[in-house]
């Protein structure tokens, strides 16, 4: 057999017998288990390339199908200050922060406002599963036709992607404090606002990130996406559609490369700053 | 006796664009000739040259633009003919927009078809001297779907069309085409070569497959002159074969009209062509416009037209 | 009466009534430009309120199509055409419901089975979760026409690549939820099984599953619908095959608006069926497993 | 001496979907300024049901009730009681000291004042030093605890307890049941309290009512002849024997095993 | 007479994020064959964690111990005791014959002996007729009494049993424990019961093992002198009230009321 699907093997089965000697080792070290959780993942993700890279020099598979990891790296390297920076620009920090801030925002805003009317509640809640259930493609080279073919057309993709998940988990989570603790609010004869504020608010907190987390990696496709039905000549889906269709496949890597940390750095984010204010929820505290 | 497998891998949607090739399937004018063709339609992010790269396919049409440029990135393709003898790429611009000569041009927003298709109009603006990042003195490039609608929508001053598609949506929306003002890439002379027929390079030192190919190509041709001469009875082929069940008769008769014409007396390369195409595309390079950086070796060959003889 | 208002139906229907007034006042204020540039290249001037709705309305080619014009090109895609034509919507749902329902059930399989491993080992769960996490960052959906080509040539083609997409988009839900629920079972009732000296098979048959099955209908209500993005989505690149990506698309290329929404109502409605559906069995099955009713 | 709560023919039915449930009928009683009430009876016999009428958390369906002479729905909007839950009900995102903040701040009390309440309550309850803690970093008695602390903040003139020493130990109890003795000779509150300990109702009460479920009704109203010291060993006199037994007695004639 | 548990200088110490927590620390029993041994002592002192060591759902730190002779995994992997949680903990997806069937499934009883076997228990806890019913149709102590039905079901010598009627009021709780009792007597089990209430551990026991927290000790272990046989009034004899004296002595001594 040829040597890089060896090697690609031979490296697999270290990494694998590694993370299972790393997950057996029982510390009281805080750091060197945090260490420990840490490295097993990254172990994993390098083995992961090291068996791509393997795989695809070992069995000669064409660069313009799948390019080996060392090319896309390079290629990435190369091109972060054209056009990756001003790709990740547009795409990231205009359509997808911007979208984002504002269908979460706008969402929870409705949640809060029908949230005393459970008439609207159970008229809104099943037409917005409809609505939600719309393919994103559809709704593209619609929103392009509205709000012309720049960014703004983009973020309005994302504000409908992400305004119903955070609806519906906003409500839910409005809807989600036990019948005790509103009754204690009722004994105090509490106001609506201060019921909403001391209690109900924090019960929601856990599904709203809830709806935060889906939507961090929801709000970043969906504005790549979007970008293929009409942009300026600026974006990561423009550069991986262009890309494509010029066989620059390594480009095209190097683009989701970018899409896939930014999503996991913006989900991670996002898990912190609920850890830190859903401190409290058994699923913090400890749990398993 | 056993017909010759063959898989055909289109750019596009099975249109009137591709009438000739489903006349000649739909007729048996493939199998007449020994060949079992499979025609693969294609779509707006499938790239032939990724297919045939990866086996799927044992030829394509494609631009010639994109099959150099592929042929630079490592996949070895060659044409083997090129039916479409003239061009159909043209711009179109609105009455609104002011533009009357490519004079008008700066500072105007203009609607450019990617994946494979740009490489015309990025030799066309280096031709012209303009900028394509915007501003007063350069053009703003939006990446226009495969559609009409930026022009009918006023989102951009002038918009790519294909002369036998686009253009008559244009016009079928009702916007009078006097009041239209059309630049043809070719009159401009940045004209390229479309659709020809390309196929990977070690296959033809297979004679077998040079024969097929020969074939392929003939009764190709034969299929193009039946639609020139039957575009109704083309277009109703086509729409048969239309999956999508989008597509009407009167766009597609319109659209075997105007392909047909397109197409050449000889299926052979005209050589003269295809050294203006490759020039043009060496007179524009920079870093937007990457098609090729150097003149290519062995991208045309005349074995299969020259067996046809 | 009181049931009904009480109900979900009224409400429902308030709700639908109000979007569909707010829809036709959109299509006026979309509309009206391009119907103005008509008069103006026609030299009418002075047209009639009423000529002008009636103009609005029935648009060849509207920006927003008027609902009723959604509904009649619905209707006659439905009810009107051949179902075993491209011309029906059917047809479409139904090449779309394939590709859904296939990758579907590849991604719930592959999540049960990913969750399995999560839950039964240490390794598993720590190198695996986090990436799992990151795979969903990945736009499948941009490279989906490059995935359906890279799989063509290895020799899948048809069905089984947009059901592979279908898979990709599906599986996440699945495994989140379903890791959560082989963990529900309390310390407690774990250590009953323990007492008993059960094994891991028989913990897992006779306490994780069942403990997991409420997370698993509702993870697969999120994960159909992903599928059918997916499957929508895988059928753009291969416009010419069918189902109702390709319809969207061929309504986008001949600039047929109206054609465009009524291949998104129905994928909606798909949606909206598949999710019901899983519910109604949801339901069957908690009422066989003793939920209170 | 005026009547804190009166409540006549008293009826309350739930509908639900197996049909109606009878949880009160014709609850006729009247607690006076001052008394401590137990009400006992065996689980489901609608103990909680009553408190939470009193306290305007569920609607009679029947018969007449006054709160301090007024509606329950007054009363309750005049702050005028404190309900201790069966379960704790702290919520797990304050500390200790704001849970027990937590009803002086919705009404409105100065920093100060729910300084030096806090401190005044958590101090009774013996949790003193535990201010800073969350819920879930305590144990149930001491959660409990909390949360009798919370109802003590501010300044109710009645005091509704459901089972609020279900969950602890004896020894527990028996110091909380002292305290609760002292608190309420001292501040001169008016109490309801539901148990389940016959020891317990006798201990602490001036008025035991024994109920007895479906329909959820006053089967005996027994007013204790105990002086109103009661030091523990009350507890081994033939008179408190007597009244327990005659407890014993009411509750076991309304009483069925399968429930 | 042969020593069921062994326990020699055991110790126990948990390490949490704040420290160690000493659960247990040398305690040193022998329960023998046949004995009711009664855990009485203030939350949070070790009772639950002594008998999850028994029933190996927990590792000593210190010491050793031996339950039939042999380490506490043997014992369980020879299936040779049963546990009742503190909560019924019924699985909600089987009805009350499953539920009670659920070790006899694991334990691969033929499917005429579980019937059987299912039957009997029930009846012998009083739910003949409730087979189909799933938990939450049934009370609390309805559901406790399943669960104690279900670590009948297979014939282990030994019971192992955490507060079991805790949740149950005083009236069910006596008519459980006289069954208790009549059970105990007949099958000979050896039986380890953790309870809060006094005169359930004197009523029941022939062995009263009082502990206190921090660490969680054995601090004194009553014999009782009671007779075998035990009407429920035997709780009024002098004899009885001196033992439970005794008992509450004993906690009182070892209590701190932060707990
Ligand atoms: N919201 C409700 N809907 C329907 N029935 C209810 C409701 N609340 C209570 N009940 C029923 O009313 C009856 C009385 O309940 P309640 O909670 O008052 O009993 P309880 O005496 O407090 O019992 P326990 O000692 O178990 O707390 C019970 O049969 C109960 O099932
Ligand atoms: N898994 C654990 N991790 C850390 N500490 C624990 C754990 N389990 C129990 N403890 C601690 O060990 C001590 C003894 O707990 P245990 O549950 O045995 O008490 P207990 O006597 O059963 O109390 P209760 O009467 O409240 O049930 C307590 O301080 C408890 O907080
Ligand atoms: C070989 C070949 N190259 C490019 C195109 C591009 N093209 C032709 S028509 C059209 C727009 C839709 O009609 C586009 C983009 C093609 N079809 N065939
Ligand atoms: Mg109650
Ligand atoms: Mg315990």
């Amino acid at each position: 057999m040829n040597g890089w699907i060896m090697t690609a093997l031979a490296v697999w089965l270290a990494g694998w017998g590694i993370n299972e000697f790393l997950v057996r080792i029982r510390t009281r070290e805080r750091a060197a288990a945090s260490a420990i959780n840490i490295a097993v993942p990254v172990i994993f993700g390098v083995v992961l390339l090291v068996v791509w890279e393997g795989l695809v020099r070992g069995l000669n598979v064409p660069a313009v199908l799948l390019p080996p990891p060392s090319v896309i790296w390079e290629r990435l390297w190369a091109s972060i200050p054209n056009p990756i920076w001003p790709d990740f620009q547009q795409t990231f920090l205009k359509s997808v922060l911007i979208g984002y801030a504002i269908g979460c925002g706008s969402a929870f805003i409705v949640a809060v406002a029908i949230d005393r009317s459970p008439f609207l509640k159970r008229g809104l809640l099943p037409v917005g599963n409809f609505v939600s259930a719309l393919p994103l493609v559809g709704i593209a080279p619609i929103m392009v036709m509205w709000f012309g073919f720049d960014w703004q057309s983009k973020a309005a993709v994302v504000v409908v992607m992400t305004f119903f998940p955070m609806l519906v988990n906003t409500v839910a989570g409005l809807n989600a404090t036990g019948q005790i603790e509103k009754d204690l609010m009722a004994t105090y004869a509490a106001s609506y606002w201060q019921t909403l504020a001391k209690l109900r608010l924090p019960m929601a907190w856990p599904f709203i990130f809830n709806a935060l987390k889906i939507n961090s990696t929801l709000a970043l496709i969906g504005a790549i996406v979007a970008e293929f039905f009409g942009t300026p000549v600026v974006g990561m889906g423009f550069r991986i559609s262009a890309a494509i269709g010029r066989l620059q496949v390594d480009m095209v890597w190097a683009e989701i490369a970018v899409a896939a940390l930014a999503g996991s750095v913006f989900y991670g984010v996002i898990a912190l700053i609920e850890r830190a204010v859903t401190f409290w929820h058994p699923s913090v505290r400890g749990g398993r | 006796q056993d017909l010759y497998p063959l898989t055909f891998q289109l750019k596009w949607v099975n249109q009137g664009q591709f009438a000739g090739y489903l006349v000649a399937k739909d007729l048996g004018y493939y199998e007449e000739a020994g060949l079992d063709v499979t025609i693969n339609p294609g779509g707006p992010d499938i790239a032939p040259e990724q297919v045939i790269a990866g086996g799927g396919a044992d030829v394509i049409t494609t631009w010639m633009a994109a099959g150099l440029a592929a042929r630079e990135r490592g996949v070895p393709l060659v044409n083997i003919a090129q039916p479409f003898a003239t061009t159909a790429l043209e711009m179109v611009c609105s009455e609104e927009s002011g533009v009357e000569t490519t004079a008008d041009f700066p500072g105007k927003t203009l609607g450019v078809w990617f994946f494979g298709n740009e490489y015309p109009f990025y030799a066309w603006m280096a031709q012209l001297g303009l900028s394509t990042d915007g501003g007063d003195d350069g053009v703003e490039v939006l990446r226009q779907a495969f559609s009409a609608d930026p022009l009918l929508q006023n989102q951009a001053d002038c918009i790519s069309v294909m002369r036998y598609n686009e253009y008559k949506q244009v016009l079928d929306a009702g916007i009078p085409e006097d009041s239209l003002t059309l630049f043809n890439f070719a009159d401009e002379g940045v004209g390229m070569l479309e659709d020809g027929l390309y196929v990977m390079e070690d296959r033809l030192e297979d004679p077998e497959f040079v024969e097929a190919m020969a074939a392929f190509v003939e009764a190709s041709m034969a299929g193009w002159e039946y639609a020139e001469a039957n575009p109704e009875e083309a277009a109703e082929i086509v729409l048969n074969n239309d999956m999508s069940g989008a597509l009407t008769l009167e766009s597609q008769i319109y659209q075997v009209n105007e392909a047909a014409a397109l197409v050449g007396d000889t299926p052979a390369l005209d050589v003269e062509a295809y050294e203006q195409t490759v020039a043009t595309l060496l007179s524009a390079v920079s870093p937007d416009n990457p098609a090729i950086t150097a003149e290519p070796e062995g991208a045309y060959t005349t074995v299969v037209t020259d067996a046809i003889e | 009466m009181k049931r009904l208002a009480e109900g979900s139906f009224v409400p429902v229907a308030v709700v639908v009534l109000a979007i569909i007034a707010i829809w036709y006042a959109g299509t006026i204020i979309l509309n009206t430009p391009w119907q103005q540039s008509v008069y103006a290249r026609a030299d009418l001037v002075d047209v009639p309120l009423t000529q002008f709705l009636a103009d609005v309305f029935a648009q060849q080619r509207p920006v927003l199509p008027a609902p009723h014009q959604v509904a009649v090109e619905f209707y006659n895609s439905v009810f009107n055409a051949n179902p075993s034509t491209p011309r029906s919507l059917i047809f479409h749902a139904w090449i779309t419901l394939s590709a859904t329902g296939l990758g579907f059930i590849f991604g719930t399989l592959l999540g049960i089975g990913l969750a399995v491993l999560i839950v039964h080992n240490r390794a598993m769960d720590r190198s695996l979760m986090p990436w799992i996490i990151a795979s969903q960052t990945i736009p499948i959906l941009a490279i989906a026409p490059m995935v359906v080509v890279v799989l063509n040539s290895v020799g899948l083609t048809g069905l089984i690549p947009k059901a592979l997409i279908s898979t990709y988009l599906s599986f996440f839900p699945v495994v989140v939820g379903m890791v959560k629920g082989f963990r529900s079972p309390e310390a407690i009732h774990l250590d009953l099984m323990r007492t008993y000296n059960a094994s891991g098979n028989q913990v897992f048959w006779k306490l994780r599953w069942p403990a997991a099955v409420p997370y698993l209908f509702t993870s697969m209500k999120v994960g159909v619908a992903a599928s059918l993005v997916g499957a929508i989505v895988g059928e753009l690149p291969t416009g010419a095959a069918g189902g109702l990506g390709s319809r969207l698309l061929a309504g986008s290329y001949y600039g047929q608006t109206t054609q465009i929404w009524a291949a998104l109502l129905m994928a909606a409605a798909l949606s909206a069926a598949l999710i019901f559906a899983i519910g109604a069995i949801q339901s069957l099955t908690a009422k066989m497993m003793g939920a209170p009713a | 001496m005026t009547s804190v709560v009166s409540a006549k023919g008293l009826g309350l039915t739930f509908e639900t979907a197996d049909g109606p449930v009878h949880a009160l009928s014709d609850v006729n009683l009247s607690i006076s300024k001052g008394e401590f009430v137990s009400f006992i009876g065996p689980s489901g016999c609608g103990k909680t049901t009553f408190l939470r009428v009193i306290a305007d958390l569920e609607q009679p369906t029947a018969g007449t009730i006054t709160v301090n002479g007024h509606s329950p729905e007054q009363a309750r909007k005049d702050r005028s009681y404190g309900y201790v839950f069966q379960a704790a009900a702290l919520y797990p995102w304050r500390t200790i000291e704001r849970n027990v903040g937590l009803p002086l701040e919705i009404m409105g009390y100065s920093k100060a004042d729910q300084q030096k309440r806090i401190a005044r309550t958590l101090e009774m309850v013996n949790l003193s030093g535990f201010e800073q803690k969350f819920p879930w970093q305590l144990s149930g008695g001491m959660q409990q605890r909390a949360s009798i602390a919370r109802a003590l903040a501010f300044d109710a003139d009645l005091l509704l307890m459901d089972e609020p020493f279900g969950a602890l130990d004896e020894i527990v109890r028996d110091h909380l049941n002292e305290q609760l003795l002292e608190l309420w000779a001292k501040t001169s509150k008016t109490i309801c309290f539901v148990t389940h300990s016959i020891p317990e109702a006798v201990y602490l009460s001036t008025k035991i009512v024994v109920m007895s479920p479906r329909p959820g009704r006053v089967t005996d109203v027994i007013e204790s002849t105990l002086p109103r010291e009661r030091p523990l060993d009350i507890r081994e006199t033939p008179e408190f024997l007597e009244i327990a037994a005659r407890v014993r007695e009411g509750l076991r004639a309304g009483h069925s095993y399968e429930e």
